[in-house]
C-alpha cells in the first residue's frame, strides 16, 4: 500500500504534503501523533459468524468476522488449536481492483495482520484443544476491506482483535470418537491482545496512522504490533523503498506506545457493549 | 456455527409461516445509498439477516482492451460472499456458483442500462455478501441497480429483484435461509418496473406450469413494492447530500446537478 | 452460448432471420415449436465407462459418459449417493476455443445441465447408499460438445438423461470395512427423468431449439427442466439481456411442454435398444 | 469400472496373443474423415476399443500474437482425454501427461506439414479420446493427420503410427490395454511414408539394441499398413463428396478443387 | 530445449556449427562421440536432505536433492513404495525465466527425467515397504538447473542417479500403529543405475552430450537411458521436428552403449568418496 | 529427514550458545563472486550450513510491458527454497512465504541502487535457496547485493544483512536453525554501510523497546563486518579475473573496464 500509488499522485500533492509536515501540519488536521476517530460496530454477523466487528478508522473501514471450525491437530503440534487470520482488499474497496491473483500488496496486508496476531501469541492455542492429538478448534478470522483511506493494517488488525475478543461458540467434547455440544458457550482464550501501529516516515517526520495521502507520499513505513505489556511482539518496514535510522525506528517505538493503551481499551469497551 | 436446525415444520396451522410472516410479506428491509466513500456509487441492504454492500466504479477505460465493446461501455459484475456469511466457513477463493451468479446479476441489471452512451468503457459493479440470510442474489440486484443510480449511470429505472418460494404447497415471497433450504422450490426474478418483464428468471424445486405463473405474479407484485423503497432510498440520500451542500453553503443550483448524479433524472422521467 | 457470437454476425443475418420469423418461417425451415431430428447413439464408451451416449441434434452433438465410483458420503447426508453432472465445451467443436479458464458460457452450461439433473432429482440419491456414514456410490457424468450448431443445453441434457439411463454397474457391499462386489449388476434408480427444453425469444418470437444462428440473434433464451409429471423442476433465463413478459414465459412453457413426452420417449426407446 | 483383471498370460503356447492376434496382427481399424461439421478438418480413427476423434481449425491469426512465429505457422496441438475414457475416472484439468503427449504428437506431425506457406498463422489440432484402450497417442496421430489433410493444410504425406510392444519376449505390434500395462515394453512410433524415416519415437520397458531395431523395423512395416489405410479412408471422404456434389447437381470441374481442399494434391503426387 | 531457441540464433551460427562438423569437428573441440568433463559433487545439502548432489557437465550444471518420507501406499500397489522424479528450469539458470506455470520443453525435462529412472526400476519399490497396505518409503528427487548450456537430461539425470545413490536415511517401523525409528540406517535399494544419454542430429552428423550452441541448431535429439546390463530402458525422440532414419537410430544407440560405462563408474566413484 | 530434537537449552552456563558461539559471534560465512556462467552476475554464500545462489540478469527490456515504470527500471526479486533445502519437503509451487520475502528483499536492495539509470527496463534478482539453516533471507540480501554489483549495476554500496535474536535473554547475532525455532524472537535487518540507516526491519517474537534498540545496535555492528567480506570477496573476484585476463594476454586497459563491469567503482568512492 503506498508504493503503487505513488505513480499516480502529483509532484504538487508530494510538495504541498512535505511543506504542511514542515509547519507541523498535516493534510487533515491531525497532530504528528494522534489517530484519527475510531470507531467499532460490534457483532454485524451475529447470525453466520462466531465473532465480527466493523472497524472506520477516518475513512478507512473494514469488517472482520470469525469462524470456529473442528478438526484435528498438525501432527508436530497435536495439543494445539489452530488460529489463522487472512486479509484481503475486497473489491467494493478499491478502485485499482483488477481480477488477478493478490498483489504484492494484499499479500504484505494479510502476513502483517496474522503475523501480529500469531506472534503475539494473542490466543492461547493450548486451550483450544479438545483432545490431544485428535480434535482441536480451528479459528479462522478474515478481513475484507470495505473502503480504503489509508493505514488498512491499524484497521484490520483492530478488527481482527475486536472480533476474536467478541467471539463465542459452542463447547464440544469428544464421545465415542464423534463431537457433541455439552452446551455451554465458550469465549476465546485471549490473552495478549497485541495491536498494530503503523508510523510513516516522510521525510525527515514521523506520523501515526497516514492518511491515503500520506501513505502515497511516505518513503516507508513501520507497523509494530505491541502487547498489553508494552513488549513489542512484531515490526515490518514496508510500504516504501526508503531507509530509516536507528533513531527514528526508537521514535516510531514511542509514538507507538502512547497510542496503544487507548486503542485497546476503546477495542475492550466496543465489544462490551455487544453483550 | 452449530448446524442450523430442520424447523418441524415451514408452515404454521393458521396459514402463517415458520417465522411468523404472512405468504406474501417480505422481510424487514433498509437500504441505504451511498455508504462507501471510495467508490463512484455505492448501496447497502439488510433484507432480514442478510447484509450486502455494492459499489460501482466507472465508466472508466477497460482494462484488458481485448474485452473492449466497440458499441458500448461493458458491465462486468463481481459478486463474492465473505468466508464468514454462510454457516459453514466459504473457501476464500471465488467459487463456480459466485462466478455464476455475478453472470446472472449482469443480465438482469443490463437491459436497465444506457451502456451504448459510454462505448470501450467499462462499469464495475462491485458486490460483497457480509451475512447471506437467503435471497442473496436478490438482494444484491437491490443494491446494486442503487449503487449505479448513485454512479449517475444513465438508467431506464431502478431493477427491484425477488424470490418466490413454495413451502408446503403454499407459495411464498422473499425466503429466509430455512425456507430457502427446506421448502419445496425457488424463483428469484428481476423485474423492470414500467414494463413489469422479467430480466432475472430462474427456478429450482417443483412446479406446475400453473403455480410458476402464479409465483412471477406474486413475484412482480413484492418488486413493484421494492421498487418503492428503493426510489425512497434514492430520495434520502438526495436530499441528505442536499442538506449537507447546504450546510457547506452552497447555493441552490447545486441541487440540478446532483440530480444528474444520481441518475435520478432519468428514473423519474420514466414512470 | 449467443452473446459473444453476437459481435461477429452481420446486420444482414439479423435482418434476414427476424424477417423470416414474421412470416413464420425459421432459417431452417422448421415450425417454431418443432425441434431438430434428434439421434442417440447408445453405449459409445462401453468398454470403460457404466453407461454412456452420443447425442445429434440437427448439426449439433455431444458425448456424455458416465462414471460410477464408491466413496464416502458427505457428513450432513451421511445416507445418500452422490452425482455430479459436468459439462464441458471441448476444444474440437469450438473454433473460438482459447486455451483459457472456462468462460462465463461454459460455466452456464454446466450448471445449467447440472441442475437440470440435481433439483429434478432425477437420481434417487438415497437407493445410492452402500453402508450409511461409511460408502456411498459416486456418480459423475461428464458431457463433451463434439459439434455445436445451437441448443447446447438441451443436446447435453438428453445425452446425460440418455447415458444414466444407459449405466449398468457391479453392487458393492462392505465385509470387514472392505468394498467387495456381490456379483450382481445395477441399474441407475432413475425415477424421475427430467429433460431441459430451450425457447430462444427473437423480437416477440418465440422458437424452440435454437439453431446456432437463431442463438445468435436472440434476445435471451428460457430453458426449462420438465419432468415425467409435467412438473418444472428447473428454469434458467439467459443467453442474452433481453426482458420477457409473463406472457411469453408462459407460452414458452406451453411450448416445452408439447415435446418433452416425445423426447423422454424417444431417450427410453433408443437405451432399450442398446441392451 | 470394475478394476481390469491381469490376465494369466499375455501369449498362448501356440505363439498367439492374448485376445487370439498374431504378433504382428494389428486390431481392426476403422477411420473416417470429415465427421465434424464445425471444424475446417476432422477425422475419426476407432482402433481396437480405442476411439479417438480430431479437428483442425486454421490456418488463421494467431492469438496472443507473442507466440507468433515469423517464418511459419505455429501448430498448435491439444490432446484431452475424456474423463470416462479410461478406467478410473480421469480429473477434467489437463494433466501433465496430456500436455506432454500434444507436445510429442505436434513433433510427430510438423514434418510432414507445409507450415512456412502461412507464417504468423496458426494451425490448430484438437485431439479428443473417448475411449482409450491403448496405443491412443499413435491412434490421435493417425486420426489428425487425417484431419489436416481434410482441412487442407499442404503436407509431404500422411503421417502413419503405431506401438511395438515385447510380451514374454516376444515382439508384438499394436498394443491393447493389458498388453501395454502388462507386457515388458512399449515402443510408440510414427513416420514419413515416403523416406521411412521416423517423427516419433519413444520407448519404455527394456530391450537391448537388436530387440529395438527388430521393433523399429516391425513398426516401420505397420504404419505401412497403416498409411494405406489412411489413404483408402481420404479417398472414401473425396468420393463421398463429389458424389454430394453430384447430387446437388454441381459440375465436374468442382472435383479439381475438392482435391485441393483435400489436401491430397500434395499427398498423391509424393508416393 | 532447444527449440524455442532455434528463433534467436544467427543463421552465420547455423552455418558455422554445420561447416566444421563437416570438417568432422565441434564447436568446442570435442570428439563426435566425447562426454564434456564431468563433475560430481556429492552431498552438498547434507544437513537438510537424505541424498543430494551437484553435477557439473561441462557449463551446465544442476543440484539434485533427495528428500525420504513416509506415507501411505498407493491402493493398488500396497507393498510398494513411491519414487518421484521433478526435475525445474530454475530461474537462476534462465535468461528467458518469465514467471509462469512450466512451458513444455520444462514439462519434457521433468518428465523424461522422472521416466529414466522409473521406467527403468532403478529403485526396489519393493524394498521401500514398511508395513504393506500401512506405511511404505515415499522418495522425492528433486532437480533444479544452476546453469545451462545444453544437455540439461543427461546431466540432471546423472545428478538423480548420485543423490539416489548417496542417500541415507533411519529404518522405521511401525509399533502400535505409530512409525518409530530403529536406529539403523538404510541405503536405498538401487538395483539398476540407468543413466540417460542424449545423442543430437545435426544435418547428416551424430553428435553425443551436445552444447548449447549445438543444441540451438539440431534438428532433433534421442535420449536413451541404458541400465548396467546394456539394456534400453527408456527412450525419447525430441528437442525438435527433424525425423531420424533407422540407421541413425541405431548409430545413436552405439554411441550411448560406448559412454554409459564410464559415467555409470564415475557416478559410484564420486559418491563412495563422499563416505 | 528425522525431525529436528528441540535442543535442553539454546544457552550453556558459561554463556556461550548452544553450538559454542559467544552471543555477538556469526557463524562461519564465506561468499563467492561470479560463480554462474549463465548470468550477468552472480554470487553464492555459505552461512553456517545455509547455501545460496544468486543470480541477476539485466538490465533489459521488461515483458511483460504494463509494469515498466517511467522513471526507473523495475527491480524484480524471486527467492525460491528448493524443496529438499528445509526438514520436510517443501511443496514445488512457490508459497506466499516465498513471495513476500521476495518483496522483502526488493525493498532491502532498492536504497542502494541508481535504478533510474535505466527507465522503463528490468533488473532481475532470482535467489534459489539450495539448503537453509536460519538466516536465509539475509544471506540471501548478502548475495543478491553481490550479484548486484557483479553484473555491473550501479550501486551507492553493497547491503549487508543480519538476524539478531533473543535466547533465554540474552541478545544473540546470526541465528541458526535451532536458535530461530526454539528462541525467544527473531530480528532481520538490513543496512546502508555508508549511513547506518536500515533497509530492513521485521521482528517477531517478544522484545522492550530498550532490547530492541539494542537488537538493532548489535545488527548494525555485525552488518558493517559483514560488508568487509563482501568487499573481500568482490575483490578476489576482480583480482581472479584481472589474473586470467593477463593469462590470455590481454593488455592492462582491459582493468578499468572489468572494474566498471563489476560495479567496483561505485562501490569504492562511496566509502
Amino acid at each position: 500500500m503506498g508504493d503503487f500509488s505513488a505513480e499516480v499522485i502529483s509532484h504538487i500533492d508530494r510538495n504541498y504534503i512535505a511543506d504542511i509536515l514542515s509547519k507541523g501540519e498535516r493534510v487533515d488536521g491531525r497532530q504528528f501523533g494522534e489517530y484519527r476517530p475510531l470507531e467499532i460496530e460490534p457483532s454485524p454477523v451475529a447470525a453466520k459468524a462466531e465473532g465480527s466487528a466493523i472497524v472506520r478508522l477516518g475513512g478507512t473501514s473494514v469488517v472482520a468476522g470469525v469462524k470456529v471450525l473442528t478438526g484435528e491437530p498438525y501432527p508436530d503440534t497435536p495439543d494445539e488449536g489452530v488460529v489463522m487470520v487472512t486479509a484481503e482488499l475486497a473489491p467494493i474497496a478499491s478502485p485499482l481492483f483488477e481480477l488477478g491473483p493478490p498483489k504484492e500488496d494484499a499479500i504484505e496486508l494479510a502476513r502483517v495482520v496474522d503475523r501480529g496476531v500469531r506472534e503475539s501469541e494473542s490466543v492461547d492455542v493450548h486451550k483450544l484443544c479438545i483432545e490431544p492429538g485428535k480434535k482441536v478448534y480451528m479459528i479462522f478470522c478474515d478481513i475484507y476491506t470495505l473502503e480504503y483511506d489509508g493505514n488498512l493494517i491499524d484497521a484490520s488488525s483492530i478488527a481482527a482483535n475486536a472480533a476474536l475478543l467478541g467471539t463465542k461458540y459452542p463447547e464440544q467434547k469428544l464421545e465415542d470418537g464423534k463431537l457433541v455440544e455439552t452446551g455451554k458457550m465458550l469465549e476465546l482464550p485471549l490473552k495478549n491482545m497485541a495491536i498494530e501501529h503503523t508510523v510513516s516516515k516522510i521525510g525527515s517526520h514521523l506520523v501515526i496512522d497516514p492518511h491515503l495521502k500520506e501513505e502515497m507520499v511516505q518513503d516507508c513505513r513501520l507497523t509494530m504490533a505491541i502487547d498489553q505489556n508494552d513488549n513489542f511482539t512484531a515490526m515490518q518496514k514496508g510500504g516504501g523503498k526508503g531507509p530509516m535510522s536507528l533513531e527514528m525506528i526508537d521514535n516510531a517505538m514511542g509514538m507507538a506506545l502512547e497510542s496503544t493503551k487507548e486503542i485497546r481499551e476503546l477495542i475492550r469497551e466496543s465489544m462490551k457493549d455487544a453483550e | 456455527m452449530s448446524p442450523e436446525q430442520k424447523p418441524d415444520s415451514l408452515m404454521t396451522a393458521e396459514g402463517l409461516r415458520f417465522d411468523g410472516r404472512r405468504p406474501d410479506e417480505m422481510r424487514p428491509i433498509q437500504m441505504e445509498v451511498g455508504v462507501l466513500k471510495t467508490a463512484d456509487g455505492s448501496a447497502s441492504i439488510r433484507q432480514g439477516k442478510t447484509y450486502i454492500l455494492a459499489a460501482v466504479y466507472g465508466p472508466r477505460e477497460l482494462h484488458p482492451r481485448h474485452l473492449t465493446l466497440n458499441d458500448r461501455a461493458y458491465l462486468r459484475v463481481v459478486y463474492r460472499m465473505a468466508t464468514f456469511s454462510v454457516p459453514d466457513r466459504k473457501r476464500p477463493a471465488p467459487s463456480r456458483r459466485e462466478r455464476e451468479i455475478s453472470m446472472v446479476i449482469a443480465n438482469a441489471l443490463q437491459p436497465a442500462l444506457f451502456l451504448e452512451e459510454f462505448p470501450k468503457a467499462v462499469v464495475d459493479v462491485f458486490i460483497q455478501v457480509i451475512q447471506a440470510d437467503g435471497g442473496t442474489r436478490c438482494a444484491a440486484i437491490n443494491a446494486a441497480s442503487l449503487a449505479l443510480a448513485d454512479a449517475g449511470i444513465p438508467m431506464k429505472s431502478l431493477v427491484p429483484s425477488v424470490a418466490v418460494g413454495k413451502a408446503e404447497g403454499t407459495l411464498i415471497v422473499d425466503l429466509g435461509d430455512e425456507e430457502d433450504k427446506y421448502g419445496q422450490g425457488d424463483v428469484p426474478m428481476a423485474i423492470l418496473p414500467n414494463t413489469n418483464e422479467l430480466t432475472l428468471l430462474q427456478q429450482d424445486g417443483s412446479f406446475t406450469r400453473e403455480e410458476l405463473v402464479e409465483a412471477i405474479e406474486m413475484g412482480v407484485n413484492a418488486c413493484r413494492y421494492l421498487h418503492e423503497l428503493q426510489k425512497d432510498a434514492l430520495k434520502r440520500a438526495y436530499s441528505k447530500r442536499a442538506t449537507e451542500e447546504d450546510d457547506d453553503e452552497e447555493d441552490e443550483e447545486y441541487d440540478d446537478d446532483l440530480e444528474t448524479d444520481l441518475g435520478e433524472a432519468d428514473i423519474m422521467e420514466d414512470e
